[in-house]
């Protein structure tokens, strides 16, 4: 018979200890909307059940020092209803509404989206055209992650099976406050996407300083498109340069068939989602 | 009398509800609903007190949903709805608002999550008791002027009456002339007979389990033996439509009567239910359910004059009862003594005077029979102490002054008069007397032994079911709901109770026969409820067979008729030509035109067809009002052996003669009586439910340990109990049935009593007759005997 | 298994039960009485098991049991200690946007919810918030409607 | 109060439940797990109507504690029939009218089971004897006595006493 | 009012597998409301419904040593035995035939599955149907604590309705019951309302025969009384003498005459004065003739 425990530990450094005890006998439970679908398809086993949602330090969106640092444990509703997101990364918020849907959003986490690794996390493609940093504790030991490196494979990242998302942070930038997120779903609520894309720019008459896509659905992982990115910088950004950046963008990414959309659907509907993502930011 | 070949009727077929024998049959009790409270209730420590104030707060504290007397609505009502309203006097409310009237009424009830926290929670209520009064505990004591009311007033359908002397109600009746009658007579004879109070130990417990439904409504289980009823008195105390209220019909472990009447537990549950807004489940504990009914006692003055031939010339019948704290309906209980004492015998001249008197006792109720044990028991008594005085031979008198065939008899006492059609009674005295071998009978006077055996014969009657010719005083009609289903099976819909005593399969055996379809494949048992069938009164007055049977046989006529008519239509002929049949080898029923058997169709077949044509399903629903109660005649031959040493009292064998017409379920049929006798050997021997003078308390607390029932070994034994049938018909009964149910006990009693007296010499004038009184009696027998011989 | 004793509020009364470490509050409450949370789904998929936990609708099946220790759950059967609750439930039957009745406790509660934070929402905002649980009867018109009806009223009443 | 776990064996399966020690047996079988087949009569052990076996031998559920039941074998009434195979005495309880409003009818049978197990030749004397403490308000026993009868060994078959 | 549909006590509860685990608990609550749980059927019965306080409970069934009955020069009874293993047994049935028909008369076949000899003494009831054969027996009671043990007459051990002199910490281990004389006749006679009851009155007689006389006897009433009573005046009638019928009739009547009996709900003060007289006579007379005696 299965022997499941559960655990709530009182202090991040309580929680980490268990982690180093457990290793990946454990499973941390904050949101838990993908937990518990996934126990009951037995998709996973774990021994114990760290429930962390207890943990106050691990909570909130903080501003400091020309950055942002969300602790893992926020809502997506409270990302929604964040001013400072609004305002100076609107792309986040963007997404954050489009995220599955209203109840779900009262209890799912920005960390829990990330560490599932799907590849249709909704979160990470604005995080990532954020360039955002995940910063990781274990016990005794702290380290941080660009987003970019973050992710392996379809739900797998490089965290150990003792070490804890403890923050995730993005700057105060021009670029940031100029984003865009784009998804295509089956419906609008409640969807798994068949394609995101989110664009942040920046950009000076015309020309483009630097730009960030990244793509979701349609990749192994959340991704970013640097080639394109690279492709378009110092560019002006004109009708021709769109229609060529979008072809590269269905080229770049990297998307299979499934019961959602096909391959080439995929790869279509990504370079139209830049397009109205690129069209927007540019009016 | 017409008599034929029938397929079911009178066949031992097995009975069907296995679920008894398997665990599986549910009982109120054992409805279990996800989320339900349980409840308990707190009973009066005090026989008569002013409740002054109720305060239940500190057990809400500790989680429990409370009622209490200020909860409960005002309506003032009877539980016992069978009479019509203008004769149902109303006394009580759902707990008692001013006062206790008997201890060990229910006074304030608590619900929690577990008995056990229902339990403590009931432990914290406070009560305030103002003024409190000696406990009145007998029929003299309540009577006398100086008593403190039970009652200050009561209502008898609208009119608000008040009540004198604790006098619950009165019933009298004359015919003729008595005092010329008494003095036309030879021999004039008085004596005072008393029955004493019993429990009916049914032994399921009182319970119940209400669910609160989301439209306001509710529905609940219950112990009843008429759902219909307590549906309307919970509409009328809870002022809820009866479209809203479902009472589920449920197997009932025993009930012998006590629940005629809804019974007071039921709408405590309710009203939890309602307050809590959850399922309720009250389970009575046996104390609790001692001091909930008990069977009515009875006084009777019985005079009678008879001529030196055996003729009667007249009675003179003054009876009390002392019905305890509650008007269970006394009232017709009266009428019903007085029918039992007129129609046994042809008294010529009757003066009868009934009163119901208030103690404050456990009310009492019916309890298989209605009265006729209690009135029997004098007046068979009476019989023999007539016979001896006159030197006749007591079957002899019986013989020459019984109310029989073509008599007109007062069925449910005086306002029901009809003519008896069918009659066993002569049969029955002659054919036993033979059994019992009563030839080799001795007097008493002869018997020297230690060890001395006598026998007594004793008769009795009941009426089946309460129906006239003329609707009376008493509410009596049943229906049902009958269809053929797709397959050609039957469902039989209808709101009768069986009791344990096989209605359901008597009632199954009726449809089967009517529609000749196999017993096997009409479904009756479950599944029933007050809103899936119409009307039905309650299974009582042993009319279960002759009344509902009656309307299922007139209800499956209709759905014959239907049948016939559609299936006139697939063999294009008229339904006059067609044949319906039972094929056993097929068992299926077959209908084919008359005379060309070859060509059947079974009914199956004619099923499926209508339903698959879209004709529609083949189904009828009605009531019937019977027009009669024919009386089912019983008569009891005991043997008794008597120790004289101990006085203790051996019954060795028994011979029982029942008339019922033709009988429907022979095996159950003898289960009914010879079960009957049982309860009719604690009656006369055994059982009583005595009060402590002082406190108003049960001497036996509520305990089994001291309340004695026969166990096996105080029955005869198998091949000792000779039950016989009399050969009769009823033309107005289904296929020729009368009932059984409670004429089965009504005159154990005093054939124990005349057995008694066969024995050892010793009348006794009150039951029970236990070893105690037996010695006590033989010692100042013999006291007398040496005084006489001067010693 | 290792049981954990647990304690909540449900709807103002307390509850103390014992628990496992990974069963899910909607089988939890179900366990314990509390019939009137449908269970859909089981993923979080549908909303039909929602109830309001801490003040905010979250979805029974996807969260743990033990998530709501020592919290306050309000399930549809509590709905009518609030007037709001009762709005919303006379609303819904009044304008028929109860069909077979499944999804309808946690239509009601997330009506509940929502309206307790923005009461006087249109039409389209209504939309968007119940747009996590489904209905196969109705087509959601007449849902909306109702919930409609009782914003209307709040902003009569302000 | 504590609940401490008990490991039993209840119609032929194993049962592990927790019971606060003074949690009657009766009621663990009828409220938690749901065999309501076994009646609450008086509570006193005066009618066996909340007959049991235990370890094969009658005993009273309503005097019983659940704790002490902690390593041992109960049978129910619902654990009798051979899945749709009714016991031989559930069949002549069935055949002799032995049923009326049925509610002493699982004690009846249990006791009666370990009546003939013990003694197969039962005569009518000794079954009326060994059944004594089952109480039967409906039937009179006369026609249960007839059905175990009807029960024993079939040397014994139609000798009377 | 009571309610016996449940148990309101709560209690710790204990189940020793040795008797020293046992006495050690009763030591150590013995200043608690510490109860011994045997049969059940007296306790529960008392725990229902005169709502008697229990604190600790020990169950001594699962306690080996006292599971069994020693066949050795008479009879060593366990506590834990149930009376139905005993009335199995051949030797109770024909050595101790007072003491058989006394277990066999009591109640019913589930309860003496259940309830034990040593219960139905320590319960001390007036009316304990083993107490009288017991007391003709000579039977004696060994009585266990954690500082030692003792060994006393049955006949000293009950004081009163329900009353022993069993001291907090101590327990009934066994009852240890003699080889009876060569030629003792001995017989057990009660009277209920029904066949199975509470004694109206139960009783025991025991006759030592020599020759035409009785050596000595024993004539003990239960429900006569607040406890078990030996008439012993009657008893005096006998002892020494030529047995004969008008014998037993005076030592009846003497009976009748000891007893002191009251009205309850199971019977009357004066009916019971009555038939301890016709009890006592008959049941002398049977054993007499079981003790090989002849009847003139």
């Amino acid at each position: 018979m299965k022997q499941i425990k559960y655990i709530s530990p009182r202090t991040k450094e309580e929680a980490l200890e268990v982690l180093q005890q457990e290793k990946d006998r454990a499973c941390i439970v904050a949101g838990c909307s993908n937990v518990l679908p996934n126990l009951k398809d037995k998709k996973i086993a774990p021994q114990i059940l760290v429930d962390i949602t207890t943990l106050e330090s691990l909570k909130g969106i903080f501003k400091k020092e020309g950055k942002i640092l969300l602790g893992p444990l926020t809502t997506i509703n409270e990302l929604i209803s964040s001013k400072i997101i609004l305002e100076e990364y609107p792309v986040l918020t963007q997404a954050a509404r489009e995220f599955a849907d209203p109840i779900v959003r009262n209890t799912a986490t920005v960390g829990g989206n990330l560490v599932t690794a799907s590849p249709a996390a909704d979160l990470a493609v604005p995080l990532l055209s954020l360039d955002a940093i995940v910063k990781i504790e274990s016990l005794g030991d702290k380290r941080e992650v660009n987003l970019i490196n973050f992710f392996t494979a379809p739900g797998e990242t490089i965290l150990n099976s003792h070490e804890l998302v403890v923050g995730i942070e993005f700057k105060q930038s021009d670029i940031n406050k100029n984003g865009c997120f784009m998804k295509i779903g089956q419906r609008k609520a409640m969807a798994i996407s068949i394609a995101t894309l989110a664009v942040n720019l920046d950009w000076k008459e015309n020309t483009i300083n630097q730009i960030r896509i990244a793509a979701g659905s349609v990749a192994p992982t959340p991704l970013r498109l640097t080639g394109v990115e690279e492709f378009l910088k110092n560019k002006k950004l004109n009708q021709e340069l769109i229609e060529e950046a979008v072809i590269k963008v269905s080229k770049e990414v990297n998307p299979i068939s499934d019961i959602r959309a096909s391959e080439g659907y995929r790869r279509y509907i990504s370079g139209i989602l830049f397009k109205r993502a690129i069209e927007r930011l540019a009016n | 009398m017409e008599k034929e070949q029938y397929d079911f009727i009178g066949q031992p077929l097995e009975i069907k509800n296995i679920g008894k024998v398997t665990g599986k049959e549910l009982y109120s009790s054992d409805i279990n609903i996800p989320g339900q409270l349980y409840a308990v209730i707190l009973r009066s420590p005090h026989a008569h007190a002013e409740i002054k104030k109720v305060d239940y707060s500190e057990a809400v504290k500790v989680g429990a949903v409370c009622i209490g007397p200020q909860d409960v609505p005002e309506i003032i009502y009877n539980e016992r709805i069978v009479s019509i309203p203008e004769k149902t006097y109303r006394d009580r409310t759902v707990l008692p608002k001013e006062k206790v009237r008997h201890k060990g009424e229910a006074l304030v009830a608590c619900a929690a999550e577990t008995e056990e926290k229902a339990w403590a929670a009931l432990q914290k209520i406070k009560i305030e008791w103002g003024k409190q009064w000696k406990p009145l505990l007998t029929l003299e004591k309540a009577l006398s002027d100086d008593a403190p009311p039970i009652y200050d007033w009561v209502y008898l359908g609208e009119e608000k009456l008040k009540v004198k002397n604790n006098i619950a109600c009165e019933r009298n009746i004359e015919v003729g002339d008595v005092e010329e009658g008494f003095r036309e007579a030879d021999i004039v004879i008085e004596k005072t007979f008393h029955t004493q109070r019993v429990y009916h130990m049914q032994f399921e417990t009182k319970s119940a389990v209400c669910v609160p439904e989301a439209d306001g409504g509710i529905t609940v289980w219950t112990t009843s033996q008429g759902i219909h009823n307590v549906r309307i008195l919970l509409g009328n105390i809870f002022n809820l439509p009866l479209s809203k209220i479902n009472i589920k019909r449920i197997t009932l472990g025993g009930s012998f009567g006590s629940s005629i009447q809804m019974n007071s537990i039921t709408p405590i549950c309710v009203a939890l239910a309602l307050k809590a807004k959850k399922p309720v489940k009250l389970v009575s504990s046996r104390e609790d359910d001692f001091y909930d009914h008990a069977k009515y006692p009875l006084k009777t003055i019985l005079k009678v004059g008879v001529k030196k031939d055996g003729t009667f010339t007249a009675a003179h019948c003054r009876v009390w009862v002392e019905i305890g704290g509650h008007n269970i309906q006394a009232y017709p209980y009266l009428g019903c003594v007085a029918g039992w004492f007129a129609s046994l015998y042809k008294w010529k001249n009757i003066k009868y005077e009934g009163t119901a008197v208030y103690t404050n006792k456990v009310p009492t109720c019916a309890m298989q029979g209605y009265g006729n044990p209690q009135i029997n028991f004098a007046v068979e008594s009476m019989i023999d102490i007539l016979a001896e005085e006159l030197k006749m031979d007591p079957i002899n008198l019986r013989l020459k002054n019984y109310v029989g065939k073509g008599d007109e008899f007062w069925g449910q006492g005086p306002t029901v008069r009809s003519i008896i059609r069918s009659c066993g009674v002569e049969e029955m005295l002659l054919e036993g007397a033979k059994l019992a071998q009563w030839e080799k009978r001795v007097p008493h006077y002869q018997k020297k032994e230690v060890i001395r055996k006598g026998m007594g014969v004793a008769r009795g009657f009941h009426t089946s079911g309460t129906g006239g010719p003329n609707p009376g005083e008493v509410i009596d009609y049943s229906g049902a709901t009958i269809k053929i289903n797709e397959d050609g099976s039957v469902d039989v819909l209808t709101a009768l109770m069986d009791l344990g005593g096989g209605t359901w399969d008597a009632l199954a055996k009726i449809v089967a026969e009517v529609l000749k379809v196999p017993f096997e494949k009409i479904g009756i048992y479950n599944g029933i409820d007050t809103r899936s069938t119409v009307f039905d009164v309650n299974t009582h007055a042993t009319r279960g067979v002759y009344c509902g049977g009656g309307a299922v046989k007139f209800v499956a006529e209709k759905v014959k008729e239907i049948l016939l008519n559609y299936a006139a239509t697939l063999f294009k002929d008229l339904p006059e030509n067609l044949v319906l049949s039972c094929n056993k080898e097929l068992g299926q029923a077959i209908i084919y035109p008359r005379e060309i058997p070859e060509n059947y169709k079974t009914i199956g077949e004619i099923a499926e067809y209508a339903h698959t044509t879209s004709w529609g399903t083949l189904a009828y629903t009605s009531t019937l009002r019977q027009k009669n109660c024919p009386p089912c005649f019983i008569t009891h031959f005991v043997e008794v052996e008597v120790n004289t040493r101990t006085g203790e009292v051996k019954i060795p064998r028994v011979v029982i003669m029942g008339d019922s017409g033709t009988i429907i379920n022979p095996n159950l049929w003898e289960g009914q009586i010879i079960g009957a006798f049982s309860r009719g050997l604690g009656f006369g021997l055994l059982e009583e439910t005595d009060y402590h003078p002082e406190d108003g308390s049960l001497r036996c607390k509520g305990l089994v340990t001291d309340y004695k029932i026969p166990t096996t070994l105080e029955m005869p034994k198998i091949e000792d109990i000779i039950v016989r049938s009399a050969h009769t018909y009823e033309p107005t009964g289904p296929f020729g049935a009368k009932g059984i149910g409670e004429a089965a006990l009504s005159s154990v009693g005093p054939a124990i009593a005349n057995a008694i007296y066969n024995a050892i010499g010793i009348r006794f004038y009150e039951l029970p007759i236990t070893p105690e009184k037996i010695l006590k009696s033989l010692q100042e027998k013999e006291e007398n005997l040496r005084k006489r011989r001067g010693e | 298994m290792e049981e954990y004793k647990i304690e909540m509020k449900i709807n103002g009364e307390r509850l103390v039960a014992t628990t496992q470490a990974d069963e899910s509050l909607l089988k939890f409450l179900r366990r314990n009485g509390f019939f009137e949370v449908k269970c859909g789904c089981e993923k979080g998929e549908c909303g039909t098991c929602t109830v309001i936990l801490q003040g905010k609708a979250v979805k029974s099946c996807i969260t743990l049991a033990l998530q709501a220790n020592n919290k306050e759950v309000w399930t549809i059967r509590g709905m009518e200690k609030f007037e709001l609750g009762r709005k919303l439930q006379e609303s819904f039957v009044q304008y028929g946007a109860i069909q077979c009745g499944f999804c309808t406790p946690g239509m009601i509660l997330v009506a509940k919810a929502y309206l307790d934070k923005n009461p006087i929402p249109d039409r389209k905002e209504i939309k968007r918030e119940i747009a996590g649980n489904l209905c196969r009867c109705t087509g959601y018109k007449k849902i909306i409607d109702a919930i409609y009806a009782v914003a209307e009223e709040n902003k009569k009443m302000n | 109060m504590k609940k401490m776990e008990i490991e039993f064996i209840l119609n032929g399966k194993k049962r592990k439940i927790e019971v606060k020690p003074n949690d009657l047996l009766i009621n663990i079988i009828r409220e938690d797990l749901y065999l309501t087949g076994t009646k609450y009569g008086c509570g006193l052990g005066e009618c066996g109507v909340c007959t049991v076996l235990l370890n094969g031998e009658p005993v009273l559920s309503c005097l019983t504690l659940a704790i002490t039941v902690d390593g041992k074998e109960i049978t129910t009434i619902e654990g009798l029939a051979q899945g749709d195979e009714l016991h031989p005495l559930q069949k002549a309880f069935l055949k002799n009218g032995a049923v009326q409003c049925g509610f002493c009818t699982p004690g009846m049978i249990l006791t009666a089971t370990a009546l003939l197990r013990e003694n197969p030749d039962a005569t009518e004397d000794e079954i009326r004897n060994y059944m004594r403490g089952n109480l039967c308000r409906c039937t009179g026993y006369v026609q249960i006595i007839k059905a175990i009868k009807e029960c024993t060994s079939i040397k014994n078959k139609g000798l009377t006493n | 009012m009571h309610n016996t549909r449940f148990l309101t006590q709560e209690f710790e509860y204990f189940v020793p597998h040795t008797l020293s685990e046992a006495l050690d608990l009763l030591f150590t609550y013995q200043d608690k409301r510490t109860k011994i749980l045997a049969g059940g059927t007296d306790l529960l019965v008392k725990m229902k419904t005169l709502g008697i306080g229990v604190d600790y409970l020990i169950n001594i069934n699962e306690i080996s040593e006292i599971k069994n009955v020693e066949l050795d020069k008479g009879l060593k009874i366990g506590a834990a035995v149930k009376l139905s293993q005993l009335e199995k047994m051949k030797a109770v049935k024909e050595e101790y035939p007072a003491l058989y028909e006394g277990i066999t008369s009591m109640a019913a076949i589930a309860i003496r599955n259940m309830a034990t000899l040593v219960g139905n003494i320590c319960n001390a009831s007036p009316a304990g149907d083993t107490i009288p054969p017991l007391v003709v027996y000579g039977a004696k009671l060994r009585i266990v604590s954690k500082k030692g043990e003792r060994v006393i007459p049955l006949e000293d051990f009950i004081s009163g309705v329900g009353e022993t002199i069993l001291k907090r910490d101590e327990l009934v281990s066994q009852v240890i019951i003699p080889e009876p004389y060569k030629d003792l006749g001995s017989a057990f006679c009660k009277k209920g309302r029904v066949k199975a009851d509470i004694a109206k009155i139960n009783l025991a007689v025991g006759i030592e025969r020599d020759g035409d006389i009785c050596r000595d006897c024993r004539i003990v009433l239960g429900s006569v009384f607040s406890k078990t009573l030996r008439a012993y005046k009657s008893e005096e009638i006998l002892r020494g003498k030529v047995i004969k019928d008008d014998l037993i009739i005076s030592a009846a009547k003497r009976a009748a005459e000891e007893i002191k009996p009251i009205d309850d709900v199971r019977s009357t003060a004066e009916y019971r004065n009555e038939l301890a007289r016709v009890m006592v006579e008959d049941t002398l007379h049977i054993a007499w003739e079981r003790a090989g005696g002849k009847r003139w």
